[in-house]
């Protein structure tokens, strides 16, 4: 079958995996808006909401970015230094989500 | 005796001979570290192994801060506390550890909590602070005091099978506000008491952060400024990313920042982060 | 009191509250553990945070061997050692710093040398051995011994600045002997007694190895094998690399190998690695 | 400038580096060998033989491979697990070479 969208990585760390049925590691395959030109980090997010965060979806977004707290690395960098909500994504992307902790 | 032994007394030459050996740290490094003071935030998991090593490798002075007595649900990770001091201050209990280890490391004890309030006057004695806490509006707290004072800051933290692990306002690197402007909401802080944690995690940060603190102190190596480890025990994945920069519009560090000393004294973290600096007394466990 | 309480007591569950509110350790990981027993092969840099966390976490026995003696030059990273130990066995300083942790756990104490003459019986009523040991022909001896023995083994070493992990000889993964069938020139063997190493170090690679233990005793998480976690202190890498799988060809633990108990007690390990068991008699340091 | 060659990131760890000025990471660009279609490890080995190695070659290879004890890394995967000395080597490749530590 021919993927009909992006293939990226997921991972939710630091007790995210929670919203999504205790499961880290997500391989999914995001289709493209009509029209549009690729993915960008804030199509994934609304595409998590939908597809993939099961429960306490305000534990995971606030608005149409992450709630605070949480860090966002696309291929191991900060998504500050790609460009935050318009991050371009590419086929085979990593996305990492981790809410800091703070326990010791 | 040549010139680059100075200041290293033949005792020092012999308990340090493993550290001099090395052509990367040697006589210089040592020095340095014997001429500096390094305070540990929290005497407890991740404050065990850090001032343990600490002590150790001979830190001129070492600080630990800590208003909590040694519980025994303490003791599956806090390896610096022994049975016999369950009931005692933390502070003293690591004290003694520390001494033990090391009489001729100077060891501070500050047996209270670190607040707003006295963190200016203790954090400011020392070269390097080490956050070794369990609490958001601690990490607020130490972060802001840091800048305020100009202190690298050193900080861990593990919760259940994770931990994570940067220095902070160092080298013109960001600080913890730069990352977290906004405070997570109040359910999304998880403590150690109320969601477990593997003992040995947290003692992998602790060494981590003690290899950063002396790594900072002794001027050897890259510190982890900029960059965050993030430790999965459970699926051994260790990764170390790439941070944002400090921040211009940083309310604390940025460019135009207001945050003074008298801003610090009167800021309220605990009404900042809605979360308490101490948990609210043990409760038992419910299996 | 459920049924998945059984066989933990009031004191356990106070003790080890932080690991049973673990989902992914919980109860049942605790039992394991309590179960379980381990040696630890080595009470030096890096025996000491792998004894200190599996006293504090509860296994069930731990078994320590060393034939040494606390030297003041070990104290800058053997932080289970005191320096009112200094000239006694490493073995008994150790047992008493674990017992002074945990006194439920049992502690027993192997003041001897690990040698191919005593290693089966030792390490034969141990479930799980960890190699916390420095040199080259001990390395060859523990791996051997194990995979005649059938048990997995915990393998850490450090040195300088740079250190390594991994578990050899578990669920059909590699030994050492898979990876090394020809022993490296005795030139290229370097030992932290000849080359120094930064105390911390062993520090890290022992609470990992530590971690590994842990979750092999415990039957959780996703064990290193076939997989090498390598450490670099001074530039704050670190990676986790992917290796060859068991060898049909190994000597030892190959689909033909000859190699028997009786094989193992009469190898001559310092002949085949040309490198002796133990170093030279310390010589000062030369400035 | 035109590379002329492949590029390819090393990296020399756990004492290696003592034989090469004491510097762990060297981005190298290896010209292939004239009719050459690619470039292998056996022939990576003999160049840095060449142009990187200053002291006592014999710590780091004997015969045409490395010397015993060091273990070899190609994008982070033992050699074995590529074809040893026939890896093919693309351009961008990182090699790990380190040798295994004893101390403890
Ligand atoms: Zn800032
Ligand atoms: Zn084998």
């Amino acid at each position: 079958m021919e993927p009909c969208g992006t293939l990226i990585l997921l991972n939710f760390n630091g007790g995210l995996e929670l919203l999504c049925r205790s499961t880290k590691v997500h391989h999914v395959d995001v289709e493209l808006k009509p029209g549009a030109d690729g993915l960008i980090m804030k199509d994934l997010l609304c595409w998590i909401r939908t597809n993939l965060i099961k429960e306490r979806p305000e534990m995971f977004m606030k608005g149409d970015s992450v709630r605070p707290g949480v860090l966002v690395l696309v291929n191991d960098c900060d998504w500050e230094l790609s460009g935050n909500l318009d991050t371009r994504l590419e086929e085979k992307d990593e996305v990492v989500f981790i809410s800091t902790l703070h326990g010791g | 005796p040549t010139a680059s032994v100075c200041g290293l007394t033949p005792e020092m030459i012999h308990r340090y001979s493993r550290h001099l050996l090395l052509p990367s740290f040697g006589v210089d490094g040592q020095l340095n570290l014997s001429k500096a003071s390094i305070l540990v935030v929290g005497a407890g998991g991740l404050g065990s192994p850090i001032a343990m090593y600490l002590a150790a490798c001979g830190v001129g002075c070492l600080g630990i801060v800590d208003g909590d007595n040694v519980e025994l649900n303490n003791l599956h990770r806090q390896i610096i506390h022994t049975e016999a001091y369950v009931g005692e201050p933390k502070v003293k209990s690591a004290a003694a550890t520390c001494h033990a280890i090391n009489s001729t490391v100077r060891v501070v004890e500050h047996r209270e909590a670190l607040l707003a309030s006295n963190a200016l006057d203790i954090m400011s004695q020392y070269d390097v602070i080490v956050d070794a806490t369990d609490n958001l509006p601690s990490r607020y707290m130490i972060s802001d005091c840091c800048v305020v004072l100009n202190k690298p800051l050193v900080s861990g933290a593990a919760l259940g099978l994770e931990g994570q692990l940067t220095v902070y306002h160092y080298n013109g690197g960001p600080c913890y506000r730069c990352l977290f402007p906004t405070p997570p909401p109040a359910t999304a802080c998880q403590r150690c008491s109320d969601s477990g944690v593997l003992g040995v995690v947290p003692g992998i940060i602790g060494c981590l952060q003690a290899l950063e603190a002396i790594k900072v102190a002794s001027s050897i190596g890259k510190p982890l400024s900029g960059r965050m480890l993030l430790f999965d025990a459970l699926s051994g994945h260790i990764r170390i990313v790439k941070l944002r920069g400090r921040s211009l519009n940083c309310d604390v560090c940025g460019e135009n920042s207001m945050f003074t000393r008298e801003t610090f004294q009167s800021f309220d973290y605990e009404n900042f982060t809605q979360s308490p600096f101490f948990p609210s007394s043990n409760e038992g466990l419910q299996l």
